[in-house]
């Protein structure tokens, strides 16, 4: 289960668009070495809170700490470089570009080398096996030539989590992403992620309650802006609150 | 180093340039070497601001400040040669000069602050209010030269020799040319070897999708920035290049009009593509010099060849030959 | 190269000779100024072709009122077709891209239009000759005239512009009294709403403007709209016969000055004026009047010298022998004109606008800058 | 500088700027709902005003040459969105820039070529023309009034046509979303083709207005055109409102600034230099309005984020 020390909190988050509350004191915290999912129903804020976390967005409250430092003042770009890796709902990837391509612009984030303007970024050995390592991870080490418009649905995900692995992150923040999988392919990604706890935790935002519950070591549940409860997957399928607030109208 | 598809049409390109011009010499016909030269200076502007557009998705239609800014630099200090004045005198006393070495360190430096200044007020914005507020930048330098009556506002500044460079004849078409020529080759080259690197693959990124550029901790802003600084200086060595061809700067150096021809060179030739805007500007420079004898109404044939080029040939000619870009690498 | 035209090249059944001088001419020929670039080449070739000679040949090509353009067509006549003479260019900013660097290389410059100060005093050069003005002589007139019609607080407007600045110092270096107001409009400017507040608010008894082409134009009709009837004075170039027509009434009777009109009682300019209308179908403008004399300076010079021996066509040239539709002219030691300025004044003829002197405004004059001219 | 004086200047202002709310008006829709940036749109304030100024020449009403002027340009502008804007929707704007600058060459020497190089007449009608004199002696020009009023008129008839009517529903919609419109049974071609022709006929009636006080002649589109797209992005890309708004802002910041400027100057300098300098600040006045409000409003006045 990993140890107590939590690597990324959210502490009180609170955000508001005019007047409907987005997210309400959200307190949340992911520890060593845990999948952490985050569940809700529809209009829950559940991208409210992602982007609070990622720094798209800055909260009206409450601060957000990675590997205990307060990053609330930060931007997206400079919590990346802090360690947190980000897959996203719909893939986002370079379209233009290979797989290894997109790969190696996230070991060139991670190395803070984007300003050099001579050197060939395919032929840089630290970039090079930084990016092909996270490849292999996700499987994709015979796509490197391969233009990622023209990946399936499924490498697309695969491709998303090594860009994010070559960050070398600190936390894993993930959006959605089995969205759209057939259910091999879910099955197969189950796997990669099942591992990929034990490179960093990951902060888990998925819609496929068989994945949840089958991959989840702790839950939150989101509703209207509010976490109603979190614990290990048995405590929350027992909850009671949950139950009637969500479940119950879950479609899974 | 292997050769893709992109650097052999660069090099086929370059050589058909080159003999062009080594032919025009050998039959004595110096005017066609003035004709290239124009067509290379032209394609060096280009190629400056395909760095900006084609490889960074920054449609600036004002990229003619820079040019103009390179103008200006050789205008005023070989106007000061001229005279024998010094620019100033406080804080520290500033010459005019005649040596083209000078002259183009200057205006490098100089367009390249500008498009600093210019690129961070400005790539805040994009799509259109990207365009429009580069325009709007481009009609304040052209106004403020108009009026400005220091360095002979719309009259412009007549230098009456060319400036000169060590150990060579600047005067002499083909010396001049060579000049250009390796310029061009160097930005060229330059830009090959941007578009492979780390910066390249970045400021590419960032064209196609910033929200994943910030996921991976850059910043798309200073991203651009740089790329437009670097874009601005390139076209600015254009313009003091182009000074020099002409021995003359004006405001018309800043006008919207050449912005638009500068953005022509490379949509005519391929956007993001090497060689686009050599391409480019060799076509409309020889568009440019034949059509007048089809008539007085020439533009309307001009207007016609463009059109059907957008409309039909999608991505410039280039990519009517080459098809579409490969991923590179 | 287009438009090789080889006057009177019908005529010269006899196996054609050589052509003896060659000329470039460079005029804007498309785009928004255009008209006065036709005017001038229509004049000029009017000119060669009355005299039916077949040892000219003229070159014409368009400059779109681009300075770089009219720099490379000036490489290329230079280089490429080793012309003599160049000329045509309507523009002060495209003559002052091209003249100084074509004299340097040994051509001769017959300026049929522009007049910049700086190639008339210390930029002045032996080659160079200015068949039209000096830049601010009309200006200088206009402001001889306000004198002599008893202005005593005058209101001057022009572009902000090399060209309009000279044209207020060249008002204000002959007008002797008070100015009610000095304003520089923006070049291109086509609503004069403001200007035309600010010359109702002052107290001025008369109006200066400087304003060319579609300026002008658009300045008259919106000032006779206004309701404001101070006395206008203007230069002749916002009241030459290509564009009087499309200001309409809104001109009539302003006063303008001018080294030409169609009405100066001369043989050669009734017969110009005449040929002109002739020929194309107008009436002619004074572009058209100084391309014709342009030609036939040019001419003059050749019957008396070989191109070839640049001093004696130079002197050939200074002469300036030939008969000019607008009677008497010749060369000040610039190089530049010395001639009568006259008041005209427009009026309409039928159904056509036009002018008709009123008088004479300064008599042979000449311009400022002759003294900084080194001989 | 007196009350009358200033009050004077901002009518010239309102006036300037309702003109130019009827070019950026047509600019902004088809922005708004086609996605365009059409620069050929000065072209068409071009043949509005060349179509009025050869029909009051033919038949010297001044009625019918404003009828010929949105007659021609709605057809120009319909003939152009058949044959060429029709291929530029789904193309990137540096296409559409370059197709459309494309027709600003064959339209302007087009022109030229049909009406020769020299400018047109076109007049103030009888019926307008002169001053009035309005509430404290201002004298101003009728037709000036007649020019605001006719804006004026224009900006409510578009305001209700798009708050309102059936097409506007379809434009609003085609603003907001351009899958939907075809999602919910629009012909958009037809809605396509229609917009862009009232947006041409916006710009020929401002030609035909405005060439009645100034020149008619080739190039006249470019100015306005540069212009027009000042307002629209000050204004915000898409809205009409921000266009109002803009357009308004542009014409009194021109106006006030070539009247104020110099003034201001002359304290400090000599009024020959201070005209000079004055004049130079005044005509870039407009783009440092607009960089300044898009440094500090990213998507205009109005636009959406």
């Amino acid at each position: 289960m990993g140890d107590a020390t939590p690597i990324l909190e959210a502490r009180g988050l609170s955000k508001r668009f005019g007047a409907i509350p987005a997210s309400r004191a959200v307190t949340l915290d992911l520890r060593a070495g845990e999948i952490h999912a985050l569940i809700g129903p529809n209009g829950a804020g559940k991208s409210t809170l992602i982007k609070l976390i990622a720094g798209d967005l800055t909260p009206d409250e409450g601060s957000v700490y990675l590997g205990g430092l307060d990053v609330t003042a930060l931007g997206t770009a400079a919590r990346a470089r802090e360690g947190l890796g980000r897959t996203f709902q719909i893939s986002s990837l370079i379209p233009e570009a290979s797989v290894l391509q997109n790969a190696t612009l996230g070991a060139l984030g991670r190395l803070g080398q984007p300003y050099r303007f001579f050197s060939r970024a395919l032929r840089d050995r630290a970039l090079r096996r930084t990016a092909e390592a996270a490849l292999a991870t996700v499987g994709l080490e015979e796509l490197h030539q391969t233009r990622s418009a023209e990946l399936s649905h499924g490498q697309r995900r695969q491709l998303e989590i090594g860009v994010a692995l070559t960050l070398a992150p600190k936390v894993f923040l993930m959006d959605e992403p089995m969205a759209g999988l057939s259910a091999e392919g879910a099955r197969q990604l189950t796997g990669i992620l099942s591992d990929l706890r034990r490179t960093a935790p990951i902060l888990l935002v998925e819609h496929d309650m068989d994945v949840v519950f089958a991959l989840a070591d702790r839950i939150s549940v989101l509703v209207a802006g509010e976490i109603i409860a979190t614990g290990p997957p048995d405590a929350i399928r027992a909850d009671p609150a949950v139950r009637s607030a969500y479940l119950g109208e879950a479609t899974p | 180093m292997s050769l893709n598809r992109e650097t052999t049409a660069s090099l086929i390109v370059m050589a058909a340039l080159l003999s062009t011009v080594l032919w025009a010499e050998a039959t004595g016909e110096p005017f066609t070497i003035t004709l290239a030269t124009r067509a290379a200076i032209f394609a060096l502007a280009g190629i400056g601001l395909n760095l900006a557009l084609g490889m960074g998705g920054m449609v600036s239609l004002g990229h003619a400040v820079f040019f103009g800014i390179g103008g200006y630099a050789m205008g005023i200090l070989a106007s000061h040669a001229q005279t024998f004045t010094p620019l100033t005198t406080w804080p520290i006393l500033i010459e005019g000069t005649n040596a083209m070495p000078v002259i183009w360190l200057v205006a490098v430096i100089s367009s390249a602050l500008a498009a600093l200044a210019i690129g961070a007020l400005t790539l805040r914005t994009s799509g259109v209010y990207f365009i429009m507020i580069t325009l709007a930048f481009g009609q304040m330098f052209y106004y403020f030269m108009t009026g400005w009556p220091a360095y002979g506002g719309e009259d412009g500044l007549s230098i009456y020799v060319r400036n000169g460079f060590p150990g060579l004849n600047t005067l002499d078409p083909i010396q001049f040319f060579a000049i250009c020529f390796a310029f061009l080759a160097c930005a060229l080259w330059l830009y090959i070897r941007v578009d492979a690197s780390p910066f390249g693959l970045t400021l590419s990124a960032a064209r196609q999708n910033e929200a994943r550029l910030r996921a991976v901790g850059i910043d798309p802003f200073r991203i651009r920035l740089v790329a437009f600084t670097l874009s601005g200086a390139v076209t600015g060595l254009a313009g003091a290049l182009f000074a020099d061809l002409n021995r003359f700067v004006s405001p018309a150096m800043f006008s919207w009009q050449t912005s638009g021809e500068i953005v022509i060179f490379v949509i005519l030739g391929g956007v993001g593509r090497p060689i686009g805007p050599v391409v480019g500007a060799g076509l409309y420079v020889l568009l440019e010099h034949t059509l007048g004898d089809v008539s007085d109404y020439w533009q309307i044939v001009l207007g016609a060849i463009l059109l059907a080029i957008v409309l039909f040939a999608r991505g410039g000619l280039t990519g009517l030959v080459l098809g579409r870009p490969l991923p590179h690498g | 190269m287009k438009h090789i035209l080889l006057a009177a090249a019908l005529a010269a059944t006899a196996g054609m000779a050589q052509a003896e001088v060659k000329v470039g001419m460079i005029t804007t020929l498309s785009g928004g100024g255009a008209g006065l670039g036709i005017d001038v080449r229509d004049g000029f070739m009017l000119a060669v072709k009355q005299a039916g000679r077949d040892d000219i040949e003229v070159l014409i090509e368009d400059d779109q009122r681009k300075p770089d353009i009219a720099v490379q067509l000036a490489d290329e006549m230079i280089q490429a077709e080793d012309v003599d003479v160049l000329t045509g260019i309507i523009w002060s900013n495209l003559a002052m891209a091209v003249v100084p660097a074509a004299v340097a290389q040994g051509k001769f410059y017959l300026s049929p239009n522009a007049g910049p100060s700086a190639l008339a005093g210390k930029g002045c050069h032996p080659n160079y000759f200015n068949v039209a003005w000096q830049n601010d002589n009309l200006h200088e007139a206009a402001g001889a005239y306000a004198n002599s019609a008893g202005y005593a607080n005058s209101f001057i407007l022009a572009p902000n512009y090399p060209a309009g600045q000279d044209a207020l110092t060249g008002y204000k270096r002959f007008y002797e009294s008070d100015l009610a107001g000095e304003v520089y409009t923006k070049l291109g400017q086509t609503d004069y709403a403001a200007e035309i507040a600010q010359i109702r608010a002052s107290d001025a008894d008369s109006v200066f403007f400087f304003l060319p082409g579609g300026m002008g134009i658009s300045f008259l009709k919106q000032y006779a709209d206004s309701g404001v009837d101070l006395p206008l004075i203007g230069p002749a170039f916002s009241f030459d016969q290509g564009i009087l027509q499309a200001v309409g009434d809104a001109a009539l009777g302003v006063v303008n000055t001018s080294q030409w009109n169609k009405d100066i009682d001369t043989p050669a300019n009734a017969e110009f004026v005449e040929s002109f209308q002739a020929e194309y179908g107008r009436l002619p403008s004074l572009y058209a009047s100084q391309g014709f004399d342009t030609a036939n300076l040019l001419m003059s010079a050749m019957d008396k010298a070989d191109v070839a021996d640049a001093d004696a066509f130079r002197a050939a040239l200074t002469d300036a022998d030939f008969t000019s539709t607008r009677g008497d002219f010749a060369f000040g030691p610039n190089r530049h004109p010395v001639q009568d300025i006259y008041v005209r004044e427009v009026i309409k003829e039928g159904d056509v606008y036009t002018n008709r002197i009123l008088d004479v405004a300064i008599e042979d004059h000449a311009d400022a800058y002759a003294a900084e001219c080194p001989q | 500088m007196s009350f009358v004086f200033l009050v004077e200047q901002v009518l010239n202002g309102l006036q300037f700027g309702v003109m130019l709310f009827l070019m950026a008006a047509g600019l902004t829709l088809i922005f708004g709902v086609m996605g365009l940036i059409n620069l050929a749109h000065g072209s068409l304030y071009m043949i509005g005003a060349f179509a009025a100024a050869a029909t009051a020449a033919a038949t010297g009403s001044f009625l019918l040459a404003l009828a010929a002027a949105l007659a021609a340009s709605a057809l120009a502008g319909a003939v152009i969105e058949r044959l060429v804007i029709r291929q530029l929707y789904d193309r990137d704007h540096l296409d559409q820039v370059l197709a459309t600058f494309a027709l600003i060459l064959i339209f302007s020497e087009g022109a030229r070529w049909v009406f020769g190089s020299f400018p047109l007449y076109l007049a103030i009608p009888e019926a307008l023309s002169g001053p009035v004199t309005l509430p404290f002696g201002i004298e101003y020009p009728r037709y000036r009034l007649a020019l605001i009023g006719i804006g004026l008129a224009v900006a409510a008839g578009l305001f209700w046509l798009i708050s309102s009517t059936r097409i506007g529903v379809q434009i609003r919609a085609g603003e907001a979303d351009r899958e939907m419109i075809g999602a919910l049974g629009v012909d958009i071609d037809r809605l396509y083709l229609l917009v862009f022709a009232l947006g041409a006929a916006l710009a020929g009636l401002a030609g035909a207005l405005i060439g009645a006080i100034q020149s008619v002649q080739v190039g006249m589109g470019e100015p306005v055109l540069i212009l027009a797209f000042v307002v629209i992005v000050i204004g915000g890309i898409g809205s009409i409102r921000g266009a109002f708004i803009g357009a308004l802002l542009v014409g009194l910041t021109d106006t006030l600034g070539r009247v104020l400027l110099p003034g201001l100057f002359g304290l400090l300098l000599d009024p020959a230099a201070a005209a000079s300098v004055g004049a130079s600040l005044a005509s870039m006045a407009i783009y440092i309005l607009m960089a300044g409000v898009l440094i500090a409003r990213p998507q205009g006045l109005f636009g959406s984020a």
